[in-house]
């Protein structure tokens, strides 16, 4: 069942989707899928009676930095019945890339997408809670992408502020001394 | 510290006898961040056994301990709470920069890492090691000792 | 009389505490003692190691991943070899396949006996904990025998070994195979049936099947919620499939099937190692003979001008990998790992991504401990073996 | 007057020990307060919200039940060293007392006041179904 075949059940299942198997080095069936139809096609591939991928094992990105189909993002999946494994990619442009959420189909995707969001700028619509997950919330610019530094010299902030500014700390203080005498 | 006549009593200063108390029971916070921190439990668990020198009892909580052994690799995110738990705990109090990465940033020389804790606290003993053996750390905790016997009681 | 208004509580779980095995912070909305809602925030630990990995050369990578998640030294490494070695297409010798399951299995009891420990110790059987870590101390003795280091041995290479066995290590391994299933009996008497370790854990923290699934969930974890997947036996890697071994699955999804899981599993390892070691010859082959990744032995290098310049070359260029990407899936202690390799042609890696399975188990911490106790909160935690190293990488 | 020596002496060098240590501490401890050494210990994070919140009625009814079980094993030691001077009625007199703490126990236990945890959450809801009425 190699990515062929994969390819022609997917075309099955999902008619309209331009899907090309690509030849891959470690013997598991790869796919270049087009970023507008990943939803269909994921649940596709989740639902199909004869791909049954249930479990997605990894969700990353891969940043080609010069060349221009910057981004490709990279679903592992694996069905467990059929004793299959497919990757399958999607290619996005350097500038606002962005793709639809599948936490819909597997829900954990949920902190993945929001790890790809974190480390590599790549917005997932829909998705329910787009935070950063690893790095500080203010942290500016996204640190796995090919231009950015890989030693960046910032003092570390080591201060953050106190629920209560410093003199009304002071004046609770006084007050529950007062208080308690 | 003198035995001079035959009543069997041992004068000393009090400072020297505050100093033996201080550094003969250090209780360290549990502040294990990564693999620095499993080096720890081991030191703390039967084969090298810190309860040895007095240093057993890991405390939860910085209210009741005077040693922080930063064990790990301190991220830019952790290191405002490394700083609060430090100053949250009562005053004679000492940290020991546990392994190459809280020392100097170690292996990871990147965005994420605050290279070497004594950006954030002052350290008092740097053990060296990636991550230490126990065996190192003990040495380490000895020379705190060391080190606070000799401390004035400003 | 109208509804109790009643307020809930947050209680801040935050990086430093005793029992979050590490830094992770949870954000707690209380009722009384039952757990309305739970945040959980991680990154207290983000070291970076992908982006670090970028900048160094193949062999120095190996290092690195093992520092990921810092429990399970020898599976990751084991997986990152795997991964670039179907890269370069080659193919290791018999023999280092074998010493790969031994290590690979000996590091999966190493990490279950971390877990075995802390998490009775949070759940108040202190003893535990002094057991298991002093019958880990004998298998740390054995890394050192092999590699001169206890917990990040860097003994895998890729293309095979550092170097070949060293002269004690049958029977330093026969002696612990022959003392740890005595052991292992004296932790079960401890912990199988005793009553508050039951009530402890018993219906805590339930998963069902399908959610279990759903949150990729694999690993001890899901084998103990029904998910029957072992990467091992799916997709057989080094030759396990010549070996004979159980997988031990349940259905219950709590804490103490998830204790029964790995117990089990740390029973079947123990008869691989027996399987291995017997065919596992002292002395032989222990890296590939291709002469642009495995340096030459130390006494040609002084003597031969070609091994001195192969030798340098490699320590100081390194080799350079084909173009392409690769992920071999390994069954390491916590579930699936794996490394997600793309590699550019040059002698460094492009892109290096390790599948974290504490990443999803800590996602699906809220599913099992929302509506629990908060003191089910730390043996939930403590069950499903989070390193945070793992988490974030 | 002899016994009573004793006694005297054990209370002395309880109340002793308590009080030296406390004021020792309060006379020679380093006191240097800072903003952050007196906020609140977090887990390392900045407090969030103040520690002053409601608590549920639960708690306060199962401390008063335990106080009330704790001093009747109080009773039972002084009572338990006296045994055999007391003889067969100062027995009997026990066995009433513990007997009526006893009751007191059951009817504890019936109405529910000891479940603790998930499933007494699930039955009370259960019971209170809307607003008001107690299912009995």
């Amino acid at each position: 069942m190699d990515s062929t075949t994969i390819a022609a059940a997917l075309k099955a299942a999902v008619p309209d989707a331009e899907v090309e198997p690509a030849e891959s080095r470690d013997g598991h069936a790869v796919i270049y899928a087009p970023a507008v139809r990943i939803a269909e096609i994921a649940r596709a591939l989740r639902d199909a009676p004869e791909l049954r991928f249930g479990f997605l094992a990894e969700l990353t990105a891969v940043d080609f930095f010069p060349r221009e189909p910057r981004y490709e993002v990279v679903y592992v999946l694996v069905s467990i019945e059929r004793r299959l494994r497919l990757r399958l990619k999607v290619r996005l442009p350097g500038t606002d890339a962005h793709l639809s959420t599948v936490t819909g189909v597997w829900p954990a995707a949920n902190w993945l997408e929001r790890e790809v969001w974190d480390l590599f700028g790549i917005a997932f619509d829909g998705h329910p809670d787009p935070r950063r997950l690893l790095m500080p919330e203010d942290w500016d610019g996204f640190p796995l992408r090919k231009d950015y530094p890989v030693q960046i010299r910032m003092p570390a902030r080591t201060h953050e502020a106190l629920q209560v500014t410093e003199e009304e700390f002071r004046q609770n203080v006084q007050r529950d001394r007062l208080t308690r005498r | 510290m003198g035995l001079e006549s035959d009543i069997p009593v041992l004068t000393t200063t009090v400072e020297k006898m505050v100093q033996w108390a201080r550094r003969s029971s250090i209780w360290p916070v549990t502040f294990g961040l990564a693999c620095c921190a499993i080096e720890m439990m081991a030191m703390s668990c039967s084969r090298y056994d810190i309860a040895r020198f007095g240093a057993e009892v890991f405390r939860g909580s910085p209210r009741q301990s005077d040693l922080m052994i930063v064990a790990g690799r301190l991220s830019r995110k952790m290191a405002p709470a490394l700083r609060r738990i430090y100053d949250q705990m009562p005053e004679p109090k000492w940290v020991i920069s546990m392994g190459a990465c809280a020392s100097i940033g170690g292996v990871f020389d990147n965005y994420a890492l605050v290279q070497g804790v004594d950006q954030v606290v002052p350290v008092d003993v740097y053990v060296p090691g990636c991550p230490p053996r126990p065996e190192s750390l003990i040495y380490g905790i000895v020379q705190l000792q060391r080190k606070i016997a000799e401390q004035r009681l400003a | 009389m109208p509804e109790l208004r009643s307020e809930t509580m947050t209680v801040n779980m935050g990086p430093q505490h005793p029992s979050t095995h590490g830094v992770l912070r949870l954000v707690l909305e209380l009722d009384g003692e039952i757990i309305r809602s739970l945040a959980p925030t991680i990154g207290y630990l983000h070291t970076g190691i992908e982006k670090t990995a970028e900048q160094k050369k193949w062999q120095q990578v190996i290092p690195l991943v093992e520092r990921m998640d810092y429990l399970s030294a020898q599976s990751n490494s084991l997986a990152f070899c795997l991964s670039v070695e179907r890269l370069l297409g080659i193919e290791v010798p018999e023999r280092v396949r074998l010493i790969r399951i031994l290590l690979a299995e000996l590091q999966r009891i190493n990490s279950h006996l971390v877990w075995l420990g802390t998490h009775g110790m949070e759940v108040g059987a202190v003893s535990v904990m002094l057991y298991c870590f002093r019958e880990r101390e004998l298998l740390l003795n054995i890394n050192e025998l092999i590699a001169g280091f206890r917990l990040f041995p860097s003994y895998m290479r890729i293309g095979g070994l550092r170097e070949d066995l060293p002269r004690g290590f049958h029977d330093a391994v026969r002696a612990f195979l022959d003392r740890f299933p005595g052991k292992l009996d004296e932790y079960e008497d401890l912990l199988t049936k005793n009553e508050i370790y039951l009530e402890r854990t018993r219906g805590v923290g339930r998963i069902s099947k399908e959610n279990a699934l759903a949150l990729s969930l694999v690993g001890p974890i899901g084998r103990a919620a029904g998910v029957d997947y072992d990467v091992r036996k799916a997709f057989p890697y080094l030759g396990y499939e010549s070996f004979d071994f159980a997988v031990p699955v349940r259905t219950e999804g709590d804490v103490y099937a998830r204790y029964l899981v790995r117990v089990a599993e740390m029973r079947e390892s123990l008869k691989i190692c027996r399987q291995a070691l017997d065919r596992i010859t002292p002395t032989g082959a222990f890296a590939i003979d291709d002469p642009r990744i495995t340096p030459p032995p130390k006494d040609r290098v002084y003597t031969e001008m070609e091994a001195l310049i192969q030798h340098f070359l490699i320590y100081s260029q390194g080799f350079t990998v084909p173009a392409g990407e690769a992920y071999v899936p390994v069954e390491g202690p916590r579930g699936e790992q794996g490394f997600y390799v793309v590699a550019d042609g040059t002698n460094r890696p492009w892109r290096v991504k390790s599948r974290a399975p504490s990443l999803l188990a800590c996602q699906a911490l809220e599913h099992m401990v929302v509506g629990g106790l908060i003191a089910d909160v730390i043996a939930v935690i403590g069950s499903i073996d989070v390193v945070m190293g793992d988490v974030d990488r | 007057m002899q016994g009573w020596l004793s006694i005297l002496l054990m209370i002395g060098l309880g109340a002793g020990f308590a009080l030296i240590s406390v004021v020792l501490s309060n006379l020679l401890g380093p006191r240097k307060p800072t903003p952050e050494k007196l906020a609140p210990y977090e887990c390392g994070m900045p407090p969030v919200g103040d520690a002053r919140e409601r608590q549920s009625v639960k708690f306060y009814l199962v401390a008063m039940i335990f106080l009330l079980f704790d001093i009747e094993v109080a009773f039972l030691y002084p009572w338990a060293m006296a045994l055999r001077d007391l003889g067969w009625n100062g027995f009997v007199q026990v066995v009433l007392f513990m007997l009526l703490l006893l009751f007191g126990y059951l009817y504890v236990w019936r109405k529910g006041a000891l479940d603790w945890g998930v499933d007494a959450d699930a039955s009370r809801k259960a019971r209170t179904t809307s607003v008001g009425q107690k299912v009995a």
